[in-house]
């Protein structure tokens, strides 16, 4: 009974370890074309995804170590479609790349983590995780080998995170002195207002503040995904945020409810410094990755918000949020770590005039930060709007006049870039890129959810009636 | 009649346009979904008289409600009443206008009429919905396309003249969303006929009618928010001119009146002071202002203002007969101001300069043309036997009917405009239209088949509104009874 | 149960810490940061096992999770180190100020 | 009674004809528009003398008075209950005798354009507007309704704009379009807003209704509006002044006259037909038409009392000193409708104390025969010399003994000269001031002195003065055409003083018994007979005496002759005040504060960005610096002060 209940409870977690294993034989054996390596691992990524569908059961293992429920399948099903997503996108560029394996390992093992970290019980569990998916990541980042700022950006990431995970763990040491326990269901009981506890709790928001970079934990973000190869920006920006996003509000909501009123001041405040600094941030940004980092900055700020709402609208839209968040950020990513394979251009100044020559990337990208920028009819608008929504429940109508003053802000530099691709004139703009299979599709997926994701309603139906469960 | 058709037909449109290719083949589309669109609006109309006439005394009519975001009370809830079906009236005969003076558009033909679609679809949307979130939603739908139209076709500034409007505006719905949130979370649905039933308290009220009015204020181009519109209009290709006077600033007119001012009464009626205020202001600030322009699309631009203040002051008045005004003045306003842009634009079109200095005897070459832009004038400076006219009148006798001393003025003030708006529109058209003729402009030719259609369209409309207005007062009459029963109740609460 | 020397043990680990913090902020040579953020790992798992035994002796999660931390902080650093070697070769120099290309 | 509903047809068909010509006129009826304009006029001047006959003559009288007949009304606006403007027609004795009047002038002036306007490039245009205008006169004078007065009062004010303008390659002409329009709209928004009152406490635009509302003194609204007072004045006699402000620009009353001279720069049919016949009384038949409720108000009939009899005698002096022949005409014709203010003014609502009321009526009546007349002869002239300066006529009686004779006929008339029709209606007028008040009398009796003066002034120095300067003849005297309508206009200037216009047209619809007394008749007719007999002896042959007697008068003669420098005062404020002071402070203030605040509010944002980039240092330590200053901040913050 234990045995095959373990098979079903872990099968997300275990494919990621078989397809790991099945690349580390490919590996092994004689060497092949990129091309043949790369059709079989989106292949086996879009399995993968496939399989999420697959009903499974909830439940416990390893004494409440490992918990697994509706909502976090769901979750990790998102997390399987975004690196399916990306994926495909990087074709371009690892085709040529001569380490595609590797990559990839280190990918799917710091998706790996985040899998164990979205369903951890237990801090120890929840550490783990953590580790597991930031440590493969900043090898990742440098996967521009010969680049000098892939190299900067991965040290950057791993100094900073061995530091926030240090203090992460102070904090957990400190809970784990005040409350004689680790288990999440077993701390809420021993909370109480001791200032050690208040201090500790800090220092854990802190470590989550580091992962989803918000201000004034947010320094390294826009250097590494600078730095880091398109395709691990990507990945930075969508799928381990969202991982850890996932765990910090289960987190906020199922053990810190005693604690509610000074999260969620707290929460307030990293918004409110969230939104203002990654605007004003972007605003004057050049190069796109740098760009669209300081937006996703922005982006969390709204997410924030979203959260310190009520606890399960907050959440429902927190995850539908995160779904639209997915494919516009990574339909931008797609068009321009294609550009940026192609011909190395990652500046706003090399897209101008791009749409006379790539119509069809330019209006992908257009939608992309339409959708960021919650512009109607794309999702984003819906995604960003219920955030404020959940925010505005607890009747603090200033903070959502300022978010939304904001979006203001946000909306002149996605603006910006829509303008200089349609409108500002370029005597030299950039020749025609021929889009590979793989980026079409993923495009075509992106571009689809971004329209469609608010008009099929069952998706956010789904969500509410998961996120009752929380 | 399903109104859903109202959006839909536009949305085929715009698919079918981005299929079609090639001018030609394109402009036939869009001419002809926009004919569709003409049609549905008279066969809305032609019904809702009949239904009315049977004497159906429902305050919205052809209602249909599904839910969208079940869990957020969001449904998609539409129906028309009198005001609304004047309005759609009035967006599908610009948008056949707007696709008949567009057509020799060669650059990017195909994203052009797209965007024009789309954009119609949204004011359609807007004007249909009786779910506040879906009436958002619509409401900025129609944002982009204006921005990417004046941006990529406008002329002039047009960067820095589409970044301004669509920030405005988009600041505009933010306020407005904060509105709708402040409505929301008292009364826990987006539904309009259900939150006018319950009671909002009066301090809520009070807390965010402001948000909702001055957000759909920036739309109508209340003062001091108006500075998008001179800019907006004059560096957007004729067709965005028209739809973005015609159509866009009625958004805001029928937003406050709809949203803010129906579901919030007695905040309004507090707040009438500065409301009118405001818009006795952007009369008469607007009329003196477009007095020193120079530019032919900047004194429409800015007589615009001036007249939206029209439109504010009549709401801002609260009684039947300046709401009624109110209604007639956007309807008015949007075809007159629609077909002086067509006007000017067919000028533009073929002298290349729109400044009043560099023009002149047009009357001499180009006798349609010309007259059509007489027309607009003369509509413009309400001549009885346009619309212009019955419009202000109307507003002018609601207004006087508030007795209170201070309205008084701002009425004497507001019609002391009128006298503005005659000098500066005579001066604009006696020395573009009359007067001694430029000899480069001796060969220019007279307007194409299409332009003419356009204009004559126009002009019926403001023709039929002008010879006849009961027409349109029985048409919206009723529905605005509906209105003042509920602010009448608001003001008696006070 | 007596805890009386965990008061001491934690202002150990404490100063450990900050010791650990103040060679992060300070150090230009990246290996020495390297070490700074290992004295500060290692002065939590002083905290693990103080807690552990002096409050909770019943059951041992404290030392399990120093366990845990000790073997982590080992890949992590092999992870940097790598990552300091490749900046090396394109930088040909471990000076942390050397590697700021990126800013604003 | 018999139905008048017929009558919608003689504003009917002006305006179809309008429309047609309108729409069609350019392409198809180039030439053929005059006779068609002619021919629908002719149609509706005999439906409107028929009108007359039949109202007059037949079935308007019920028991010696006569009625007050609605033919048509309908609903055509409704504001609020109660309040609506309605399209109607009202038949009583000054409609159908105002209906006389235009019909048959406008007829007149059509027949003359025939000739006059031949071979003009939009010739078919000229005949629309002339429809437009009629159609517009009609309807003004048929309103039943206050509001209905207004509108067709605008859209006499835009036809006249655009006959006005209708050379309009000719930036004078559109220059004194642009003045006749904006000054009268001036005007007219007081009328509106006497509208606005008058509606308000009336509780009805319905003119019938309102008079019946407000004469009565103890009906609420009467008492409603006399008890509310605004400045010192009632409303009442706010709401009148100012709707009779309305009527003065319209009839160019001073201050407000200054369009009128301007306004010759049309064709001159067209100064015949609106400038001297019809439109210009329109002022004085809106009076005319609220009189019973101005009867009730001393004030506002005080203030058309003095304002008229100023206008007619200012407009008499600047007479006397133009040149330009259609100048003096207009000027004259600003004079006479002074009289016919004034001669509202001193009168009172019935009964004998009517007869201001009933004179001014007469001689709006005979003034629009004789002043076309003189017009149109003005304009033969004018059609002869192509030149409208006197200096350049003289002698021409002999070239044009047609036109000299209708033309004589109509100073003698206007001077009042009996049996002329200007001398019985400008007796009565000067009976009736004579009876209430002796310094208007005064007045007046001056100022028809000088008319007679100037007219003969002009009358000599057109046929007499130097010899025939021997112009192309080549058209002589022009077409039969133009001969006809002199000719008829003659007759009438000779004939409509005779007709018994007190049995019809009085104050209060019964007859009225007047009688001619020669003594009293002897002052102004032998004032007048020394005025002419001076013109005749400065102007009647060349010579110098002019020019010494005006530099004689100096400082004066100069001051008349700039029109004592009105138009340089409303230039100075218009130009000077209005524009500098108003228009180009607001729109600096729009384009610096109001935008500027938008745009400066981009690029603060902008500056404070540049400013905080310093916190990306891109240094990984200060990154982890402020990290740590995060926990503390939040650590302080949370367990010291939240709390």
């Amino acid at each position: 009974m234990m045995i095959n209940n373990f098979f079903i409870l872990l099968r997300q977690e275990l494919l990621i370890s078989a397809i790991i294993f099945i690349l580390l034989f490919i590996k092994l054996g004689k060497d092949r074309s990129n091309e043949s390596i790369l059709h079989v691992i989106n292949l086996l990524l879009c399995l993968n995804f496939a399989a999420g569908f697959i009903p499974m059961l909830e439940g416990e293992l390893f004494n409440s170590m490992f918990a697994t429920s509706k909502l976090v399948v769901l979750e990790k099903n998102i997390l399987n479609l975004t690196i399916w997503i990306i994926s495909m996108q990087s074709y371009a560029w690892l085709k040529t790349h001569q380490h595609v394996i590797e990559f990839y390992i280190l990918l799917l093992t710091s998706l790996l983590g985040m899998f164990f970290l979205i369903s951890s019980g237990n801090l120890l569990m929840f550490y783990l995780g953590l580790e597991m998916s930031t440590i493969p990541l900043a090898a990742a980042a440098n996967f521009d080998l010969t680049k000098r700022q892939s190299s900067e950006a991965a040290f950057k990431l791993i100094i900073s995170s061995a530091f926030s995970s240090s203090l992460l763990l102070l904090g957990i040491s400190f809970i784990y002195g005040s409350t004689s326990t680790l288990i999440f269901s077993e701390i809420p009981m021993h909370l109480i207002y001791s200032p050690l506890q208040i201090f500790a709790f800090i220092l854990l928001v802190s470590g989550f503040a580091f992962k989803i970079s918000a201000v004034p934990f947010h320094l390294w973000t826009a250097d590494v995904y600078e730095g880091a190869p398109v395709a691990v920006t990507a990945f930075l920006s969508v799928v381990s945020k969202a991982a850890v996003l996932f765990t910090f509000t289960a987190l906020l909501y199922k053990v810190f409810t005693p604690m509610a009123s000074i999260w969620y001041a707290i929460l307030i405040l990293l918004s409110l410094a969230t939104i203002l600094i990654g605007n004003l941030f972007a605003l004057r940004q050049d190069n796109l990755k740098r760009f669209l980092a300081f937006s996703s900055i922005a982006q969390l700020g709204f997410i924030l918000i979203g959260i310190s709402g009520s606890s399960q609208q907050g959440f429902s839209s927190l995850v539908y949020f995160i779904i639209i968040y997915v494919f516009s950020n990574l339909a931008a990513f797609g068009v321009i770590s294609l550009v940026s394979a192609v011909t190395g251009k990652e500046n706003m100044n090399d897209f101008k005039g791009f749409y006379k020559n790539n119509p069809i990337l330019s209006w992908v990208l257009t939608i992309a930060l339409f959708s960021l920028a919650g512009v109607p009819p794309t999702a984003g608008f819906f995604g960003k709007l219920f955030l404020l929504m959940a925010g505005a429940a607890n009747g603090n109508y200033w903070i959502i006049a300022f978010a939304a003053l904001n979006m203001v802000i946000s909306f002149y530099y996605y603006l910006k870039v829509v303008k200089a691709i349609f409108m500002d004139e370029n005597e030299a703009p950039m020749q025609t890129i021929a889009i590979p299979t793989y980026p079409k599709v993923a495009m075509l997926i992106c571009v689809a959810g971004i329209i469609l994701t608010s008009f099929v309603t069952f998706i956010y139906d789904y969500i509410q009636s998961l996120s009752i469960s929380l | 009649m399903n109104l859903s058709l109202l959006i839909l037909v536009p949305l085929l449109t715009a698919v079918a346009v981005l299929l079609g290719n090639g001018l030609k083949q394109i402009r036939a589309i869009a001419f002809i979904g926009s004919l569709v669109q003409l049609g549905l609006a008279a066969n809305l109309l032609y019904v809702f008289l009949q239904s009315k006439g049977a004497g159906n005394t429902a305050p919205m009519l052809f209602e249909y409600n599904a839910s969208w975001f079940a869990p957020l009370h969001i449904n998609y809830h539409v129906g028309v009443d009198g005001i609304s079906i004047a309005m759609i009236l009035l967006t599908s005969l610009i948008v056949v206008a707007g696709i008949l003076v567009s057509w020799s558009m060669e650059k990017l033909s195909k994203e052009y009429f797209f965007l024009l679609v789309l954009l119609s679809m949204g004011a359609y949307g807007f004007f249909i919905s009786l779910d506040l979130f879906t009436l958002f939603f619509f409401l900025e739908i129609a944002v982009i396309p204006k921005f990417l139209l004046i941006g990529i076709w406008g002329s002039g500034n047009k960067t820095n003249s589409a970044m301004k409007l669509a920030l405005m505006l988009m600041a505009g719905s933010a306020l407005v969303f904060v509105g709708l949130m402040g409505i929301f979370y008292n009364t826990h649905t987006f539904d309009i006929m259900e939150i006018a039933k319950m009671q909002i308290p009066l301090q809520v009220q009070l807390f965010f009618f402001p948000f909702a009015f001055l957000g759909f204020g920036i739309f109508a181009a209340l003062f001091p928010f108006h500075t998008w519109v001179p800019d907006g209009h004059a560096s957007a290709p004729t067709a965005a001119s028209m739809f973005l006077a015609g159509i866009s600033m009625k958004l805001g007119g029928y937003g406050c009146l709809r949203v803010a001012t129906y579901l919030m009464p007695e905040a309004a009626h507090s707040y009438s002071w500065i409301i009118i205020l405001l818009a006795t202001i952007a009369i008469i600030y607007g009329a003196f202002a477009t007095m020193m322009q120079t530019d032919l699309k900047y004194i429409n631009a800015y007589s615009s203002i001036s007249h939206c203040g029209f439109v504010i002051l009549g709401i801002g008045m609260l009684t039947k007969t300046s709401i009624n005004g109110a209604v007639i003045q956007m309807v008015s306003h949007g075809l007159m101001t629609a077909l002086f842009f067509a006007a000017i634009g067919m000028i533009y079109s073929r002298t290349h300069t729109r400044m009043v200095a560099q023009l002149g005897g047009l009357l001499k070459v180009m006798p349609f043309i010309a007259t059509t832009f007489v027309i607009a004038g003369l509509c413009s400076l309400g001549l009885p036997g346009f619309s212009g006219f019955v419009a202000e009148m109307t507003v002018f006798m609601g207004s006087w009917q508030n007795a209170d001393g201070m309205y008084r003025l701002a009425t004497i003030i507001s019609a002391a405009s009128i006298v503005v708006t005659a000098v500066y529109i005579l001066r604009a058209t006696g020395k573009s239209i009359m007067g001694p003729i430029h000899q480069e402009h001796e060969v220019l030719l007279d307007a194409t088949w299409n332009e003419k259609l356009a204009a004559i369209l126009l002009i019926t409309g403001i023709v039929i509104i002008g010879m006849a207005p009961f027409l349109i007062t029985n048409l919206i009459g009723p529905s605005t009874d509906n209105l003042m029963l509920q602010i009448g109740k608001a003001i008696t609460l006070k | 149960m007596s805890q009386g020397p965990l008061i001491p043990i934690l202002l150990v680990s404490t100063g450990l810490f900050f010791i650990g913090m103040y060679g992060l902020f300070t150090r230009r040579n990246m290996i020495t940061m390297l070490m700074a953020i290992e004295l500060m790992l290692n002065s939590v798992n002083i905290n693990f096992v103080a807690f552990n035994k002096y409050l909770f002796p019943e059951k041992l999660n404290g030392l399990f999770f120093s366990l845990f931390i000790i073997t982590i902080a080992a890949a992590e650093a092999a992870v940097a180190i790598a990552i300091i070697i490749n900046l090396y070769r394109s930088h040909q120099s471990i000076d942390v100020d050397d590697a700021t290309e990126m800013k604003y | 009674m018999s139905n008048y509903a017929y009558v919608l047809w003689i504003p009917l068909l002006p305006l179809l004809t309008f429309v047609v010509l309108g729409i069609f006129g350019r392409k198809y009826f180039k030439t053929s528009a005059g006779i068609i304009g002619t021919a629908s006029l002719l149609a509706a001047a005999i439906l409107s003398f028929n009108t007359a006959y039949h109202y007059f003559l037949v079935d308007g009288k019920v028991n010696g008075v006569f009625q007050k007949i609605i033919a048509l009304q309908y609903t055509w606006l409704s504001f609020s209950p109660g309040v609506s403007v309605d399209m109607g027609i009202v038949i009583d004795p000054i409609s159908v005798m105002m209906l006389m009047v235009v019909t048959s002038v406008s007829l007149m002036v059509h027949l003359f354009s025939l000739g006059y306007m031949k071979g003009e490039e939009r010739f078919a245009t000229y005949y629309a507007f002339l429809s437009l205008f009629t159609f517009s006169m009609l309807g003004l004078i048929l309103s039943v309704n206050i509001f209905q007065v207004y509108i067709f009062w605008e859209l006499v004010g835009a036809s006249s704009f655009l006959l006005i303008g209708y050379y309009f390659s000719k930036p004078s002409a559109v220059a004194a379009a642009k003045k006749a329009f904006i000054v009268t709209r001036f005007a007219d928004l007081g009328f509106l807003m006497g509208i606005l009152i008058l509606g308000f406490y009336g509780g009805t635009l319905d003119i019938g209704l309102l008079i019946q509302k407000l004469t009565s003194n103890t009906s609420p609204e009467f008492i409603n509006i006399t008890s509310a007072s605004f400045l010192g004045a009632s409303m009442l006699t706010w709401g009148l002044t100012l709707v009779f402000m309305g009527g003065a620009g319209k009839s160019a009353m001073f201050p407000l006259h200054i369009w009128l001279p301007d306004a010759m720069e049309g064709p001159t049919p067209v100064s015949a037909l609106i400038h001297a016949a019809t439109m210009v009384v329109a002022g004085v038949y809106l009076v005319a038409r609220l009189f019973p409720i101005f009867s009730m108000d001393p004030t506002s009939l005080t203030i058309v009392t003095y304002v008229g009899a100023f206008s007619a005698f200012l407009a008499a002096v600047i007479a006397c000193t133009q040149t330009d022949i259609k100048r003096v005409l207009a000027y004259s014709t600003m004079s006479q409708i002074g009289y016919m203010m004034f001669a509202l003014g001193i009168s009172k609502q019935g009964g004998e104390e009517g007869l201001g009321y009933m004179a001014s009526m007469f001689h709006l009546f005979t003034h629009a025969f004789f002043k076309s007349l003189l017009f149109l002869g003005a304009g033969a002239v004018i059609h002869m010399v192509h030149s409208n300066e006197m200096k350049d006529m003289g002698g021409l009686r002999k070239l044009m003994p047609i036109t000299h004779l209708s033309f004589l006929i109509a100073c003698l008339a206007i001077a009042g000269i009996p049996p002329f029709a200007g001398f019985f209606s400008k007796e009565e007028i000067l009976m009736a001031a004579f009876h209430s008040n002796k310094i208007i009398y005064g007045v007046a009796l001056f100022t028809a002195a000088m008319t007679s003066f100037y007219m003969f002034r002009l009358y000599f120095s057109i046929f007499w003065s130097k010899e025939a300067a021997h112009h192309d003849h080549h058209h002589g005297e022009g077409t039969w055409s133009m001969k006809l309508p002199l000719v008829i206009l003659s007759i009438c200037a000779v004939g409509v003083g005779m007709i018994p216009f007190s049995s019809f047209v009085t104050s209060d619809g019964v007859a009225l018994e007047t009688h001619t007394d020669l003594m009293f008749s002897l002052a102004p007719v032998s004032l007048t007979i020394i005025a002419i007999s001076l013109a005749a002896y400065l102007y009647k042959t060349q010579n110098q005496k002019p020019d010494q007697l005006a530099t004689a008068w100096g400082g004066i003669y100069k001051a008349a002759y700039k029109k004592f420098y009105i138009d340089e005062v409303y230039l100075f404020i218009t130009k000077k005040i209005i524009f500098p002071f108003i228009g180009q402070p607001i729109a600096w203030v729009d384009k610096n504060i109001v935008d500027g605040f938008v745009q400066s509010s981009a690029t603060v944002t902008a500056k404070i960005s540049s400013s905080i980039k310093g916190l990306q240092s891109g240094k990984i330590q200060s990154y982890t610096l402020y990290f740590f200053g995060g926990i503390i901040a939040l650590s302080l913050l949370f367990i010291y002060i939240w709390k």
